[in-house]
């Protein structure tokens, strides 16, 4: 289980900015949103970062319960 | 030394007047204010997302990297986010030093970074509608400038 | 656009917040405000002296080949003269245009200027007692940055 | 006759401001000053500019009654 927060077009794409899905790992939650193909094509874009309770990780990362999944686009600045 | 998100207007003068109150061994004070621009017409509103938590930390990080490079006494951040209308200030940055160079190099490195790396995703609302800006190719050379080589 | 010496103390936020005020045309306010130094003690009074009518007109001549120059839209230039106290405000300059570096560029220009070339002349007071001051070196290579070859 | 102003050192070292000096030009200005020797000394020294009516000039300059002259050492910046 994981909070999963979209951030910019990711959110735009999906229709919602936070859900809770189901998962232990990211390649877990991964493939929980992939029933949504548009927002799985989104998250598997160039340039998608993604932060685990606030810190970004590359590669795969193991979740808890309370684990915070954040998927980012490209930042465009302030 | 302080960043602030913040949703609601703020002014940067007063900010200016704070930040400069009581230095009796601070010679410069830079500061930039960004305002949201109208374009003629094409934009109505510009929304900027952040992810508080992280956007902060990452802006902090970067500017505590700048007060060591640049040797500054002190600097404050200000950054709106949600939905600013045109002619509002959208990011408030101002940088202390002994004399003037360092503190305008670091007010200037922090804008670049800010406009260019910083992690925010901006939105613009016209009458054509919404669509997504992402940073210009003078966003991303002004920030290579600083890049040792 | 205008140059303003003056004898009393001035308040940088509150010219900043009248400068950049009802502009939605403007995207980078840059500022730059000069704070008198204690030094360690070393200063306890610093003199200006200016000559009314050929400074602000020198001022004024030099902020408008800048402006020329650098694309601006606005520009304010206040300046104390007579006797100022550490932590005091000496100079606020504050440059208006639609992208930040051409703000940036003519505000360290014009405080270059003004720190190296304007017509003023410099007396510290200090337990020492009083000093006239020049420019100093790097004063004189900072403002030789802006020359083209 | 002109009004002249000393600035900065100039000042300090004449021990006045503002006088009325008799002379129909810069020439005789700076000979009815000359009566100060150090004065004069430093009005010669390197850098010094001189401004008729608040405008710099180089060399002589003629001079009615009602001229400002204003001798102004190297300028140190605000």
């Amino acid at each position: 289980m994981a909070r999963v927060l979209l951030f910019g077009r990711l959110a735009d794409i999906a229709g919602w900015r936070e859900r809770v899905v189901p998962g232990a790992s990211l390649t877990e939650v991964r493939a929980a949103l992939s029933a949504d193909a548009d927002l799985a094509e989104a998250l598997a874009g160039k340039g998608v970062q993604v932060a685990v309770d606030k810190v970004i990780v590359r590669g795969e990362a193991g979740l808890t319960a309370t684990s915070e999944v954040a998927f980012m686009p490209p930042m465009s600045g302030g | 030394m302080s960043v602030t998100l913040q949703t609601g207007p703020f002014e940067p003068g007063a900010l200016l007047t704070a930040f400069s109150a009581g230095r009796t061994e601070t010679g410069a004070v830079a500061s930039f204010t960004g305002l949201a621009r109208a374009e003629q017409g094409g934009t109505d509103i510009l929304e900027l997302e952040a992810y508080p938590g992280l956007t902060d930390a990452e802006i902090a990080r970067i500017a505590r990297e700048a007060a060591e490079r640049f040797g500054l006494q002190d600097w404050l951040i200000v950054h709106r986010i949600g939905r600013i209308a045109p002619g509002e200030a959208i990011v408030f940055v101002a940088t202390a030093s002994a004399h003037r160079r360092e503190a305008f190099e670091a007010c200037d490195y922090l804008m670049d970074y800010l406009k260019s790396r910083a992690p925010f995703w901006k939105k613009s609302h016209g009458p054509d509608g919404a669509r997504w800006i992402e940073p210009t190719d003078r966003d991303r050379t002004d920030v290579e400038r600083w890049e040792t080589p």
